[in-house]
């Protein structure tokens, strides 16, 4: 045992560092998610997207979407991508760690993902001094664009634009439905991403007329929320605003239905996403209204996002989840930018993302296209829907105009 | 709302209890401060679930059976393990738990995916209204559970054999070793036991609770608190400090304020033990 | 010349009360035994003394300076150093390593507590266990180390509890020689001892406690002699006393 | 007992040597970030073994000190444009100066109380930041990008700078230590983890020497902390007062080998590498295998190894000097 033991340690310290050499014409870009830890079941989900992505760029589909039809990227011969995934572990050392190694180590041209914003802020650092462009679709801390990094780019829209959309629909069931409703809760988990959402919610509602009744935050990690639960019920909000992990959200879903809270309106967001949220609560999770920038039945609108759910869902088995949309996007941008510049060069793929000009037909999310600003490199055509779980499925009904069900209001009594 | 709070509070603590009478007797009978416990409550929630999917038995039913599992994995464990540990310098002790947390949530994500799960069905869902209190009858169940258990542990150490013989070890070792108790037949025992109050206190929560890898790192870390706070080595201080903390993290997080709450209790523990430097109802050795 | 004076020390715990009332007092060149059944107090005068128990009452004076209820590090720093009933030494050092620590007191550099320690292991006869692991010692190898160790803070006063239980009577011929050279020394010392025939012999003087209170005190040969202490404890054995 | 000092201070020069030239077979970035990684834990271990190692207090609740010694640096540099260098010194100071004030209540716990207790005062800072908005609550700080080079302690192109400035901290480090360990203090520390009556009994102050061992421990974590601020550039509760990172710190020491010079240096040596490379090579498989691994590494050190590296080292040493005597032996019988 001990010689086992002696050889496992001299295998970890002489184990040469050898990087495998890249074959020809084989792009590499990198991705990197929680893909141990506590949010690793976000991370994989989010891997899907990415994965599948690629697939789509690189095989040959009959959709409407670009890459889709040819093998590779047509202007370098039809090079394929690779993905070279690295896990963060959710810790923004390792995030930073992981995302340097695999610009260094596998040379990718480009990276993709990041999923929690505290990572991605080191993660994206990493690659503005290794000088390698960074495509976030993922991660909506307002934070992360505020840095004026210059090889940094953003698709989603975020937090402050989710969080004014959030109440703009508010604003217009309250005014379809003839109702004035005023009191607003936020309740969020305290970390980096939370804080920003309250933050921006506190701001816009200020801007809109609400008055937040309750101001909660927790930690993610809560064994119980018995406390909060019982504040937000003593506050007896008309809106309930919840920035949530998937186990907070699972929490607080089973504990505002013991204790019988009964707002009006029910809003959550990321962890209401989650696959697992829903498996989880069931028929509890009902009615809510979960902000996204994905919803299957976009398809209505677009039918290309039912193809890709149809070949996603013969893939993993599932429905297309909207953090696995969210991810999907970034690549195609990046397959973009590179096509355009007909290069793998960093330098030039940045270039070429300046450029960047994607119509909203191109992507399955909902935005008008992709265009960044040029200072903060924030997508200025991103647009986030809302959602509401009917019948155990996730519906558009915000903006009404992509509606594809009408809103149930108010949030019925629990059941 | 002041009585909503305080039934919310009590039957918290009371579940922390579940969680940390086995943590205590651990200790208390060989001294070792298990990390694990948490990854322990994890696997047996999860013992639970298969056990409900796949044979269709209630999680609250199959309490004694996952907790007499556990039980037998406590025994095995002891004997690969923590028995080899036993006669090891402190700090070998101390650190031996951290790195089984490690392997076992690890391992649960590699053999099971990192995602939720929950038992759909189980004969106590619901909630009960009490005058004005809601009570979540999971909850009450798991700390009516958690009382029985409590019972079972102090009718075992006081009236049965094995028991004395186990209360004597942890009073003095080497003279309970004199006495020709056989120390690590008994080990092995006492850390099965622990573990299977584990297996009860999982088997309980996987009735209304989710469950994944890391579901059981933070009920470990507050049970250990409680332990603590009880005074290491008593079990009846283990439930009494649990029903403490579960307490002032209900009142003190609507009071004070949610983003509080672990902090109220970690000060609540330093307060304490500062003031009693071995806890509640601890005696032995540090 | 040194002197220790006690007056009136009284502690209890809870109602009990474990020494009440207490006085005495022990000179330099002088050795004072401290004799009594089991539960009678002696040690707990010594944590008393030593500032390891808060006492509730009274008065200790070192060389006119009051040293009641000081720390247990000041009061060794002005020169009453102890020994513990249960034989106590730092197990996982080697006992020079463990009369360094004492010998640090007075000497700050690492080369003067060494010779300074070496000395003291020489004075009980250990030199030559000097790099062995104190845990791995003999009970009475630790018992003479535990010494040494007070020794090398260079103490005015001396309290020895129990030293020389558990010892064979070679052992304790050895362990009388040891203290009577003290004394001669010119140190004060208290003598905590179960075993009579060793005490009796060397000790200048002999106080009794019996529950917490002091019934006699007087030279060995009156307190053998005794009636209160008799019943209480001796019963008629005696020892007669030897010169050493 | 001269002869070994000479050897032992050989070995530490012949580290020294090692560590300087390390970075010749550490070419890609990713393998001088474990260097880096590597001797912040190195020093973060050592920082640990002078509390727990020497004066026998563990501590799982290092990341208080770490966290607040990155706090103030870069507080003090974002806020007051203060130079990360003197930030570094100042968090060293306030982390020292904090850890005394906390240390007061705390000298009076011993042995799991002790450590349990530390473990909450890591929880209840981290709470605390997270909730003072001047210094961003859980948004945390960012350190703007500057120009890179020894004033800003900032480097884009390498790590090495950083690699040296860690290997630096360390070497002075382990100098304070080689010095300590020889020293009154030493000998003081070492007679409270053995046995704090008896040490009190000898004119020890207990309580002045603890408030020593966990001011200089918790001053040199703080400086670690002011080193990982700089090296991401960012600070956030959840990441600097993770419990992993107290953990971590525990088990390289532990790993290694605790109350000598020697054993977190080599902890950190072996278990840096075994995580960072797990998680390169099986990581991304997202199954946990990796850190399955290193828990049952760690596992496995504790049952067969359980005075850590240094221990089988020592162990090891026996045996073929042992060896070598029994054929010196056999020898003397032949002839």
């Amino acid at each position: 045992m001990r010689k086992i033991i002696l050889a496992l340690v001299l295998v970890c310290v002489l184990a040469p560092m050898v990087s495998t050499a890249a074959a020809d014409n084989v792009i590499k870009i990198g991705a990197v998610y929680p893909l141990t830890g506590a949010t690793a079941t976000t991370g994989a989900d989010c891997r899907t997207g990415v994965e599948l992505a690629v697939d789509i760029i690189n095989g040959v589909y009959d959709l409407d979407l670009p890459f889709a039809r040819t093998a590779g990227i047509p202007s370098l011969g039809g090079a394929k991508i690779e993905v070279v995934f690295g896990d963060t572990r959710g810790d923004p050392t390792q995030g930073m760690a992981e995302t340097e190694r695999i610009i260094t180590e596998d040379k990718v041209v480009a990276v993709v993902g990041g999923y929690q914003s505290g990572v991605v802020k080191t993660a994206s650092m990493a690659a503005e001094r290794l000088k390698v462009p960074y495509v976030l679709s993922d991660a909506t801390s307002p934070a992360l664009t505020e840095r004026g990094f210059e090889w940094f780019f953003r698709v989603i829209p975020h937090d402050g634009i989710q969080a004014k959309n959030a109440l703009e629909m508010v604003k217009d069931i309250e005014a379809k439905e003839k109702v004035d409703i005023k009191r607003v809760a936020v309740l969020w988990e305290n970390t980096e991403w939370g804080a920003n959402v309250a933050l921006e919610i506190r701001k816009w509602a200020k801007e809109y007329g609400f008055n937040i009744v309750a101001d909660i935050p927790y930690t993610y990690r809560a064994t119980d929320v018995t406390s909060e639960v019982l504040k937000l019920k003593a506050a007896n909000p008309e809106v309930i605003i919840h920035a949530a992990y998937v186990s907070d959200a699972i929490l607080f879903t089973q504990t505002m239905k013991a204790l019988k809270v009964q707002p009006k309106i029910m809003i959550g967001m990321a962890g209401h996403l989650d696959p697992s949220y829903l498996e989880t609560v069931g028929k509890d999770g009902e009615y809510f209204f979960v902000r996204a920038v994905y919803g299957l039945d976009m398809a209505s609108r677009k039918p290309v996002v039912a193809k890709i759910n149809e070949i996603y869902k013969k893939k993993y088995g599932r429905d297309m989840s909207p953090n696995a949309a969210r991810s999907f996007t970034a690549p195609f941008v990046v397959a973009d930018a590179i096509n355009r510049a007909k290069s793998t060069n960093p330098d030039d793929i940045r270039k070429a993302l300046l450029e960047t000009d994607m119509p909203g037909s191109s992507l399955i999310s909902p935005y008008d296209g992709v265009r960044f600003d040029p200072v903060t490199h924030d997508n200025v055509l991103g647009k986030s829907l809302y959602l509401q779980v009917q019948n155990g499925q996730f519906r558009v009904v915000w903006p009404f105009d992509l509606a594809a069900v009408p809103y149930v209001y108010p949030f019925p009594a629990w059941k | 709302m002041i009585l909503q709070l305080a039934t919310g509070g009590l039957l918290l603590g009371c579940i922390y209890g579940l969680v940390s009478m086995g943590l205590s007797l651990i200790y208390g009978v060989m001294g070792i401060v298990n990390f694990a416990h948490g990854a322990f409550v994890m696997l047996a929630m999860y013992a639970s679930y298969w056990l409900s999917l796949f044979v269709g038995i209630d999680p609250v039913l199959g309490t004694p059976l996952v907790a007499l599992l556990m039980f037998g994995f406590g025994i095995v464990v002891y004997r690969a393990i923590i028995g080899r540990v036993l006669r090891g310098p402190f700090l070998a002790r101390l650190l031996v738990t951290f790195g089984l947390s490690i392997f076992f949530i690890n391992m649960a994500q590699f053999l099971w995916s990192p995602d939720y799960r929950m038992v759909q069905k189980s004969i106590s869902r619901g909630i009960i209204m009490l005058g004005p209190v809601f009570i979540e009858l999971p909850k009450l169940v798991a700390s009516i559970g958690s009382l029985i258990v409590a019972g079972l542990i102090y009718w075992f150490l006081r009236k049965t054999k094995t028991g004395l013989a186990i209360q004597a070890i942890s009073i003095d070792r080497s003279a309970a070793a004199l006495m020709g108790i056989n120390l690590e037949r008994l080990n092995a025992i006492a850390f099965g036991l622990g573990l299977a109050c584990a297996g009860a206190a999982g088997a309980l929560l996987a009735s209304y609770y989710y469950i994944f890898p890391d579901v059981g790192t933070m009920f470990g870390l507050v049970a250990l608190v409680a332990v603590a706070l009880g005074g290491f080595g008593s079990t009846e201080g283990a439930l009494i400090g649990a029903i403490l903390i579960g307490i002032i993290e209900t009142l003190g997080g609507f009071y004070v304020g949610p983003e509080y709450k672990y902090a109220l209790i970690f000060l609540a523990y330093v307060l304490i033990v500062i003031a009693r430097p071995k806890g509640l109802m601890g005696w032995g050795a540090d | 010349m040194s002197e220790l004076v006690v007056k009136g020390l009284t502690k209890k715990f809870g109602g009990l009360i474990a020494v009440n009332d207490v006085s005495f007092s022990v000179k330099s060149g002088e050795i004072l035994g401290l004799i009594g059944p089991n539960g009678a107090g002696k040690t707990t005068v010594f944590n008393c003394l030593t500032g390891f128990l808060k006492a509730d009452g009274g008065s200790v004076e070192f060389n006119g300076r009051s040293i009641y209820n000081c720390s247990p590090n000041a009061i060794c720093a002005l020169g009453v150093a102890r020994t513990f009933q249960v034989v106590q030494v730092l197990q996982g050092m080697s006992a020079l390593e463990n009369v360094m620590v004492g010998a640090y007191l007075r000497h700050s550099r690492t080369a003067a507590s060494r010779r300074r320690a070496l000395e003291a292991l020489e004075r009980v006869g250990m030199s030559r266990f000097a790099d062995m692991r104190a845990v791995n010692l003999t009970l009475p190898a630790k018992k003479r180390l535990e010494v040494a160790m007070c020794l090398a803070t260079d103490p005015q006063v001396l309290m020895l509890d129990e030293s020389m239980a558990g010892l064979t009577p070679t052992e304790i011929h050895d362990a009388s020689s040891m203290i009577c050279e003290l004394r001669d020394a010119g140190m004060a010392l208290i003598v905590v001892e179960h075993v009579m025939e060793a005490i009796m012999p060397i000790a200048d003087r002999v106080m009794v406690l019996d529950s917490g209170i002091k019934i006699a005190e007087g030279l060995p040969a009156e307190i053998v002699r005794d009636p209160r202490v008799v019943s209480a404890y001796l019963g008629d054995k005696y020892a007669k006393r030897v010169k050493c | 007992m001269q002869r070994d000092d000479i050897r032992n201070l050989a070995m530490l020069v012949a580290f020294a040597i090692i560590g300087l030239l390390f970075p010749i077979v550490a070419t890609t970035r990713f393998s001088q970030h474990i260097l880096v990684m590597v001797v912040l834990y190195a020093v973060l271990g050592e920082a640990w073994n002078i509390m727990a190692g020497y004066a026998g207090m563990v501590s799982i609740g290092q990341a208080a000190f770490f966290g607040l010694g990155a706090y103030v640096s870069s507080v003090l540099s974002v806020k007051y444009g203060v130079s990360p260098w003197l930030g570094m010194l100042c968090a060293g100071l306030a982390t020292a100066a904090f850890a005394t004030v906390i240390g007061l209540p705390f000298s009076r716990l011993r042995g799991r109380y002790f450590a349990i207790g530390t473990i909450a005062l890591g929880q209840m800072i981290k709470v605390v930041f997270e909730n003072w908005q001047w210094v961003g609550a859980a948004t945390g700080l960012m350190i703007p990008l500057a120009n890179q080079g020894f004033a800003s302690f900032q480097f884009h192109a390498s790590k090495l700078p950083y690699y040296y400035t860690g290997l630096a901290l360390l070497l002075l480090t382990l100098a304070f230590m080689y010095i300590m360990e020889r020293s009154k203090m030493g000998y003081y520390f070492k007679a409270i983890r053995e046995n704090e009556d008896v040490a009190s009994g000898l004119g020890v102050n207990r309580t002045a020497y603890k408030l020593i061992a966990i001011a200089v421990s918790a001053g040199i974590t703080g400086m670690c902390g002011t080193f990982l601020a700089q090296y991401s550039l960012y600070v956030e509760p959840e990441y600097m007062f993770n419990h992993s990172i107290s953990v971590t710190i525990a088990l390289v020491a532990v790993f290694g080998g605790s109350g000598n010079i020697i054993g977190p240096v080599l902890g950190s040596a072996i278990l840096m590498p075994i995580s960072e490379l797990t998680r390169a090579w099986l990581g991304s498989s997202g199954t946990g295998i990796d850190l399955m691994i290193y828990g049952a590494f760690i596992v496995l050190m504790c049952v067969y190894e359980p005075e850590g590296l240094v221990g089988m080292a020592r162990r090891i040493g026996a045996s073929i000097k042992a060896q070598r005597e029994r054929r010196g032996a056999a020898r003397c019988q032949n002839s």
